[in-house]
């Protein structure tokens, strides 16, 4: 592990954690523009997150260390997602740590902590919020996993970077499979982000809400926290998506001249995605939620779809 | 001579008691009969294991050690029950249900009892054995109607019609094997003696001698309970006094199953082909499996532990059908694990029923509480007669089942059912009288429960442990019947 | 003289629990005595049969014979690397359970606590016995005593009709399994009377009864498991014990099913036909999935963990198909992974159960409660025992970096890199099973969260939970133990899969270690680390790294107060306790999704009831279509050949004469 | 007297005795029952005296001596002073009508006969012919106690059973040992006491020997 290897994962670090909410921003203001309104500006949620750091902290009577706890590691743990993926170059040390699976394992643990945060005060919509988002989870975490497992068999790995590399810069092959994968991942980035079909992050209407719901007791820090892991987590799901289906421009590990190609080409993806996505939440309406099981099922099926097609066409 | 003590002292035994078996001390005397019997038995014993078979008066009478193991078998057993009979028949008494002159009855027909099985076992004479077998049954007859009420005497009448016509088939078998045998040792007593006959099995008659053996086994099959010939069986074992069921379930089954044994053993070595054994492993099979779903339904205990008697019967009559070192050696061995269970449980049975004053196991509730001793022995007792580990039950179904599936697989699927249905009968039943909230009054006399742990001991120890010098004595009996 | 041998000692520490056992009975009138001494001693026992065990798995094989048993079989012993893994496994399980145990049983009665002493000390040597027996008749006599033991253990309060009636069925499960396994000996037995393993090890049976033996085994061994379709007796039991038993049962005696599989299939028959690690594979699989989706509806906690366990359990069996399946098609490289994994899995799963069903034991303690719509908010009670039950739960739950994540992930790498076996559906097979098995691995974490919710978090549902205490010294030290092996193996599984080397060494002749360990303790590779690696101490560290630093960051940056207030709750005015999410609620997507799996009895108030009463009841479908009928045909039959039994002796002397008369025929046609 | 003609005159004997089961199972009079059985009784030892005679068995004498004894004096006497005791003289209802019962019994000797014939090649005694039908009246009296429906006829179905063995061991071999034979008849002896005895018990718990009251115990 060289110095440069080191370089860039301080580098993608610090960058991931500053640009999240840029990107949020950047989505919010791509919807405003396609729903004829003039937006808030990018830099929005940057002033949301000062605001909130401000304020006094309330916390609920009964609240207990776990539920002070929980947004710090969600935070980490959506920060540590994002600095994984490798986005502008395929060498970072920290890596091999964390392959597909542990990065679906970390997801996991944000989940698992802030539902059982959400659980912690003991309200009718905590506990409400914490079983429709362990319920989207359930469904999510497999289809996303199946999603990895496509892609790692055809890279006979299940690290990201040889997936990456291989993906980005082997012979250029048209993978059917990748496909089916690809609308599968999406299906998860809506629902894992709390987007419209799934769940709206813009709504307090009691009956639709999931991630509000869990958060609802949160106040200044913690919510920024809670907020900014969320930008976080939606930066690591475009990083991971641009990763799998569209991975090139990405540097070779060690040249620092491919470096500003690459972080041009990065750029130019994430904000493509963004707009696809706020175009996706606007065309598309709210589901029921007993459709969401429906949506993620198909999601699933599809991932397992997708895997079975890679072995009947013998990639 | 020592064969003469095992068989003088119980029918001295019997005469005394039958003088003085209504007084206070009676009880004590028979034990004490038994007891001497018990010690002739083992001196015998220990001459047969060391000196090796010998016959006496004029080969009359003859040990091998395939019959002495059945003979302190038999001895041990009646010490322990009349040990058992002692309090029993006291509360018996004390409860109003028995008069002195029963007890003088009772006493004495034991004793008599114990000398006609003694005399089948150990006689040379398959006529003699004949006779001591219809003389057993006659006695226990007097023993199983003993209470006088209309059951009981329903039961007695049954028991003896069935076993009386039983036992005159195998005396048609008798003389047709005697038929076969005088063309080859020639007229006269020595024609029906085993040895003489074993000596000469080969060249015996083998048309004359299949025939005989169906007639025997109908007939002494009967005695030993194989369905569908058994249906005497558990209304004797429900009517008489639990000593008498006791004894009936561990030893005379026994001692009829041994007739069948010795037959088979001829027949097998006149035909040579395994006729005989194929046919007993017919009636083991059928009797095992039908048991098995009569024990289902039982509503009575001591009729469940008939039942019980009847499977297990047929479970050794299977072993020795197989035939083989390891499966005949299994059947000896389940013959005696099963003697020593069955009357320990009917030993705990019988104080049970005393204690709740009724055999309907409905409301027999809580005897852990009320009583531990008899709670635990008969839990542990019926645990044991299930084949759980590490008792000796185990042991020699774990020999039987084995060698089955390698033998004979196809009789593997009804055993499999037939051990799970007798389980979940039996066991359902024992657990809910053991356990749970308690119900029952306080005996006037103090139970015995030393011969329940005698034997258990006994059990669990042959389940882990079989001495070398027993070992060594079963598979000369292997040797000789296998 | 010569030196001590590992066998010698782990003989030593049955015989001491056996003493123990006794001992306990004997210090009735003292129970206090019992708790002080007998259990904690137990404890130290166990730690010495870990040791022991630790040593014997990188050491050679060990013989002994006794001159028990028997005539012409003594009792065989014999420790090789499998046995010594389970051994290890029983050791530093009930260590920790003993432990707490001494704790656990405080308040009980002399003369309960003395025999409850004896069962649970001869329940731990018969289990370390299986283990170590080298011939059938052993074996099985070490198998039903365990079971034996383990009855009257769950029996310990009979007073209570339903316990009585679990007890009941699990030891008729048991029996019939039992029965089953002993079958499957006989087939491999060499014929006159010789059971030891090493006979049977070269027995050459023929494909069919190879595969017999194996059905027969796996049906034996299932029904101990709880595999589908012979899982009924295991929701019902595990409850009905007292918690340190149903740790001990859950934890430990399940995986003696798993040993008796492994030993069977592959020590002793040699695995031989592909399509049985088919039937393993489905059959874990469709047992993993079931266990999960109906602890997701229990409203009784001790029933959720032992549905658990049967999702882990099937999860551990399919890790065995796999193998089995690799193993035939001669791919050992991989079969050696998904063994690695499937023993992992099997230690983790009994340090997790174990801990989280010693937590249930204390809240029982704590509160007189085990339904789940009873309890809430002890956390605030509880703290200690609150932490260590998160960590199981969180291990349980399959998340980085505890262990439970680890075997998973090992598992699913065997899943995934797969290459291509020369079967077609096969192929298709596998990505299906992995993506199940994905499923159930996600359906745990819902199924936990709800676990730890509903008990520990949220606020109390009752009065008296304002009364709940923590849990004494003892059970402290016994949960930290088992909180700290799910920490520790999830962190350092470079070492563990070292250990585990020995084994599958000795099974498929085959070894991870070299390649798992190749940069390293500190990253796990098993096949090659461009393949796949993890590194959960890394990982542990960077999330720890990560917490620490914002948690400064912002303590420094913004110093601001921090206020108490009622619940916010969308301004919602006087919340109750009742508003809460109960444990049926939680389940209830769950229910619906699945409906169909579930017989679901529900009676639903309707709105004009003057006292409204909710009762809802998931029931499980098997006992309608599978069990009920096989108990009214017994019934059935039984009636009928009751009517043979008449009364009338007429009747009676025409079957003796029917059989004489049939026999003769058949001389007469044999002739 | 030559062979053949006492060959003759025992097979003579033998189809009386089975005429005399056929006339059994027909019968519907206890009394009258009684007497055939004592007829059969005669029968069987006049046959054993002439067999004993011809093949200078001397033992055998003894034997026809006990039978005349036991089974014509002695046990005819106490059936008639029991039924006389308990007076039930009269045996109306069988349980399968008589036709049948016949028809039944002819079957049975068919096969007794079919079943002996090859045994009775191999016999060396004069009286080989009579195994078959020795071997067919125990059948008939078994069938007897099947269709009686009292106590008492029961046991005389018992004792003719007893009849038949004994006349089969005096046809197919030359009798028994005598020790054997001697110990037979003591249990016979013994059992008609018991019987007796039994007889009051039954008649006093269910005043009458009526069996169908004795049909309490069974599965339900």
């Amino acid at each position: 592990m060289n110095l440069s290897a080191i370089l860039y994962q301080l580098l993608q670090d610090t960058l991931v954690v500053l640009a999240a909410p840029l990107l949020l921003g950047w989505v919010n203001q791509c919807r405003a523009w396609l729903q004829n309104r003039s937006g808030a500006g990018v830099l929005q949620p940057y002033r949301v997150l000062v605001k909130l750091f401000r304020k006094d902290a309330v916390l609920a009577h009964n609240a207990s260390y776990l539920f002070r706890f929980a947004p710090y590691l969600r935070f980490a743990c959506m920060w540590l997602a994002a600095a994984l993926v490798p986005v502008l170059a395929t060498d970072l040390p920290l890596s091999p740590a964390v392959d597909v699976i542990a990065l679906v394992g970390i997801f996991a643990l944000a989940r698992v902590f802030i539902s059982l945060a959400a659980m912690d005060v003991g309200t009718a919509f905590g506990s409400l919020g914490a079983r429709r988002e362990m319920l989207v989870g359930f469904l999510a975490e497999p289809a996303l996993l199946m999603v990895f497992f496509t892609a790692s068999t055809i890279s006979q790995s299940t690290s990201l970077i040889t997936i990456v590399e291989t993906l980005a810069h082997k012979q250029f092959l048209l993978y059917p499979s990748l496909a089916f994968a690809a609308v599968a991942f999406v299906m998860v980035l809506l629902a894992e982000n709390a987007r419209i079909p799934v769940d709206n992050p813009s709504t307090h209407l009691e009956l639709t809400m999931i991630h509000e719901a869990m958060i609802l007791e949160y106040s200044a820090r913690h919510l920024a926290l809670i907020e900014w892991g969320g930008a976080l987590k939606l930066l690591a799901y475009f990083s991971i998506g641009i990763a799998l289906f569209i991975p090139w421009g990405i540097a070779e590990g060690g040249d620092w001249g491919g470096l500003p190609l690459a972080v041009a080409a990065l750029l130019a993806k994430l904000a493509a995605c963004g707009f696809g996505l706020a175009l996706l939440e606007t065309i598309s309406a709210k589901l029921r939620l007993f459709r969401v099981p429906e949506f993620m099922g198909t999601a699933f099926l599809l991932a397992v779809l997708g895997m079975l097609t890679h072995f009947l066409l013998g990639s | 001579m020592e064969i003469l003590w095992v068989l003088v002292i119980p029918l001295a035994g019997g005469l005394l008691l039958a003088l003085y078996g209504h007084r206070r001390f009676a009880p004590e005397l028979n034990s004490a009969m038994s007891l001497g019997t018990l010690i002739a038995a083992g001196v015998l014993t220990v001459r047969v294991i060391t000196g090796g078979p010998f016959s006496f008066f004029e080969e009359q009478f003859f040990v091998d050690s395939f019959n002495v193991f059945l003979v302190a078998l038999t001895a041990f057993v009646g010490f322990t029950t009349a040990l058992f009979s002692r309090p029993y028949m006291r509360i018996e008494q004390h409860h109003g249900k028995l008069t002195a002159n029963m007890l003088r009855l009772y006493h004495a027909m034991y004793q008599l009892f114990s000398f006609t099985m003694l005399l089948a076992l150990l006689t040379n004479n398959l006529g003699i054995l004949w006779v001591a077998m219809e003389a057993a049954t006659l006695t226990t007859v007097l023993l199983v109607s003993l209470y006088r009420t209309p059951a009981s005497l329903e039961a007695a009448w049954k028991y003896f019609i069935l076993c009386g016509v039983g036992i005159a088939q195998a005396l048609f078998g008798t003389i047709l094997l005697y038929f076969a045998a005088e063309k080859v040792l020639g007229a006269g007593g020595n024609a029906l003696l085993w040895t003489h006959l074993n000596a000469v099995k080969m060249q015996l008659e083998p048309t004359v001698l299949s025939l005989a053996f169906v007639f025997l086994l109908v007939g002494y099959g009967t005695k030993v309970g194989l369905a569908p010939l058994h249906n005497w069986l558990p209304d004797a074992h429900a009517e008489g006094p639990t000593p008498v069921s006791a004894v009936l379930s561990g030893l005379l089954l026994n001692v009829a199953l041994y007739a069948v044994v010795r037959s088979k053993v001829l027949v097998d070595g006149a035909l040579g082909s395994h006729f005989a054994g194929n046919l007993m492993m017919g009636f083991g099979l059928l009797s095992v499996v039908m048991a098995a779903f009569f024990l289902l339904r039982q509503k009575d205990i001591k009729r469940l532990f008939a039942y019980s008697s009847i499977e297990h019967m047929g479970l050794m009559t299977f072993a020795f059908g197989m035939g083989g070192a390891v499966a005949t050696f299994a059947g000896m061995l389940h013959m005696t694990v099963h003697s020593l269970t069955k009357s320990a449980i009917f030993f705990a049975v019988g104080h049970a029923t005393q204690k709740s004053g009724t055999q309907v196991m409905e409301h027999i509730r809580g005897l852990i509480k009320t009583n531990p001793t008899i709670g635990w022995g008969l839990t542990l007792g019926t645990l044991a007669i299930l084949g759980m580990p590490p008792f000796g039950v185990f042991a020699s179904e774990f020999l039987i089942l084995t060698t089955a599936m390698h033998a004979y697989p196809w009789t593997t699927p009804f055993l499999l059912v037939a051990l799970g249905v007798a389980f979940a009968a039996i066991f359902s039943r024992v657990q809910t009288m053991v356990f749970g909230a308690s119900s029952g009054q306080r005996l006037p006399h103090p139970p015995a429960l030393l011969p329940v742990f005698a034997h258990l001991g006994l059990v669990l120890m042959l389940g882990l442990y079989i001495p070398p010098y027993l070992s060594d004595w079963y598979r000369q009996a292997v040797a000789l019947i296998g | 003289m010569q030196s001590v041998l590992p066998i010698d000692l782990v003989s030593i520490a049955i015989l001491c629990w056996l003493a123990l056992g006794f001992l306990g009975l004997a210090l009735q009138r003292k129970p206090q005595l019992i708790t002080a001494f007998v259990f904690p001693a137990g404890a130290a026992v166990a730690l010495l049969l870990a040791a022991a065990a630790l040593g014997a798995l990188s050491g050679p094989d060990s013989v002994a014979v006794l001159p028990l048993g028997l005539p012409d079989l003594p009792f065989h012993l014999r420790l090789d690397p499998l046995s010594a893994f389970f051994l290890l496994l029983l050791g530093a399980v009930s260590l920790g359970i003993s432990f707490y145990s001494a704790g656990y049983f405080r308040t009980m009665e002399g003369g309960t606590l003395g025999l409850l002493c004896l069962e649970y000390h001869v329940f731990l040597a018969s289990m370390a016995l299986v283990f170590l027996a080298d011939d059938a008749y052993l074996f099985m006599v070490a198998w039903e005593t365990m079971a034996l033991s383990s009855y009257f253990l769950v029996t310990t309060d009979h007073k209570v009709p339903e316990i009585r009636r679990a007890g009941f069925l699990y030891l008729l499960v048991a029996h019939v399994g039992a029965i089953a396994i002993l079958m499957c000996f006989g087939v491999m037995q060499g014929g006159h009377g010789d059971y030891s393993f090493a006979t049977m090890r070269h027995a050459h049976l023929t494909p069919f009864w190879a595969s017999a033996t194996f059905l027969l085994a796996l049906f034996g061994f299932g029904a101990k498991a709880g595999v589908l379709p012979l899982h009924i007796w295991l929701p019902e039991a595990h409850p009905a014990a007292p918690s340190p038993v149903s740790a001990l049962m859950s934890g430990v005696m399940l995986k003696t099913a798993i040993y008796g599989i492994l030993r069977v299939s592959f020590d002793l028959l040699g695995v031989q036909l592909w399509w049985w690690g088919t039937v393993a594979l489905a059959l874990g699989l469709a047992t993993a999935l079931f266990g999960v989706m109906f602890a997701a509806v229990q409203a009784d906690m001790k029933r959720l963990l032992a549905y658990s366990s049967i999702e882990n359990i099937g999860i551990i069996l399919a890790g065995i198909g796999l193998t089995i399946t690799f193993h035939t098609f001669g791919k050992d490289a991989i079969a050696a992974l998904s063994l690695t994994a499937t023993l992992y899995h099997a230690l983790n799963h009994a340090f997790m159960k174990g801990l989280l069903f010693l937590g249930t034991g204390s809240v029982f303690h704590a509160t007189g409660e085990r339904s789940l719509g009873k309890l809430g908010g002890l956390i605030h009670r509880m703290p200690i025992v609150s932490i260590l039950v998160l960590v199981g739960t969180l291990a349980i739950a399959g998340l980085p970096p505890l262990n439970g994540f680890v075997s998973e992930w090992l598992l699913l790498q065997a899943f995934l890199l797969s290459p291509g076996l020369p079967h077609p559906y096969l192929n298709m097979l596998i990505p299906v099973a992995a993506a199940a098995l994905i499923l159930a691995a996600a359906l745990a974490a819902y199924v936990m969260v709800k676990f730890y919710g509903v008990i520990f978090l949220g606020q109390p549902r009752e009065e008296k939970l304002h009364e709940a205490h923590d849990a004494g010294l003892w059970e402290r030290l016994g949960l930290t133990w088992l909180a700290l092996g799910c920490v520790l193996l999830g962190l350092f599984p470079v070492f563990v899969i070292l250990h585990i080397d020995f084994v599958t060494q000795g099974l498929i002749g085959q070894r991870l270690g070299t390649s798992a360990a190749r940069t390293g303790w500190l990253l796990l590779t098993p096949i090659h680390p461009e393949r796949a690696s993890y590194g959960p101490l890394i990982l542990f560290l960077i999330i720890i790294t990560g917490v620490v630093f914002t948690l400064f960051a912002v303590k420094k940056l913004f110093h601001v107060r921090l206020r108490r207030g009622p619940a916010w709750d969308c301004g919602f005015p006087e919340q109750t306790s009742r508003m809460q999410d109960s444990a049926d609620g939680f389940g209830q997507p769950i229910r619906q999704i699945f409906e169909i799996f579930f017989g679901i009895v529900r009676e639903v108030p309707s709105p004009f009831d003057k006292h409204p009463h909710y009762h809802g009841e998931t029931r499980d479908r098997l006992w309608d279509v599978l069990y009920l009928p096989i108990a009214r045909a017994a019934e059935k039959i039984s009636v009928l050949i009751g009517k043979l039994q008449h009364g009338r002796i007429h009747l009676y002397l025409m079957y003796s004469f029917l059989t004489l008369l049939a026999l003769l025929a058949l001389l007469a046609f044999i002739r | 007297m030559t062979t053949p003609i006492i060959g003759q005159v025992i097979n003579l004997l033998a189809s009386l005795l089975l005429l005399i089961a056929f006339a059994m199972l027909s019968q519907r009079r206890i009394l009258s029952l009684i007497n055939l059985f004592a007829l059969q009784g005669l029968v069987l030892s006049v046959s054993t005296a002439v067999v004993a005679y011809s093949s200078s068995q001397h033992h055998l004498y003894y034997s026809a001596a006990l039978t005349l004894i036991l089974k014509v004096l002695i046990l005819p006497s106490i059936l008639h002073r029991l039924i006389r005791k308990l007076n039930v003289k009269w045996d109306v209802e069988t349980l399968l009508n008589i036709p049948i019962t016949m028809l039944l019994g002819i079957v049975l000797v068919i096969f007794a006969f079919n079943l002996a014939a090859p045994i009775s090649q191999m016999a060396s005694t004069i009286t080989k012919g009579t195994l078959g039908i020795a071997m067919a009246s125990v059948l008939l009296s078994f069938l007897m106690m099947i269709t009686r429906s009292k106590a008492v006829p029961q046991v005389i179905g018992f004792l003719a059973m007893e009849n038949g063995l004994f006349f089969a061991a005096t046809s197919a071999t030359y009798g028994m040992p005598m020790v054997v034979e001697l110990g037979i008849a003591l249990d016979v002896l013994v059992g008609m006491f018991i019987l007796g005895i039994f007889f009051f018990h039954i008649r006093e718990t269910f005043d009458s020997l009526d069996l169908q009251h004795m049909e309490k115990l069974k599965e339900d």
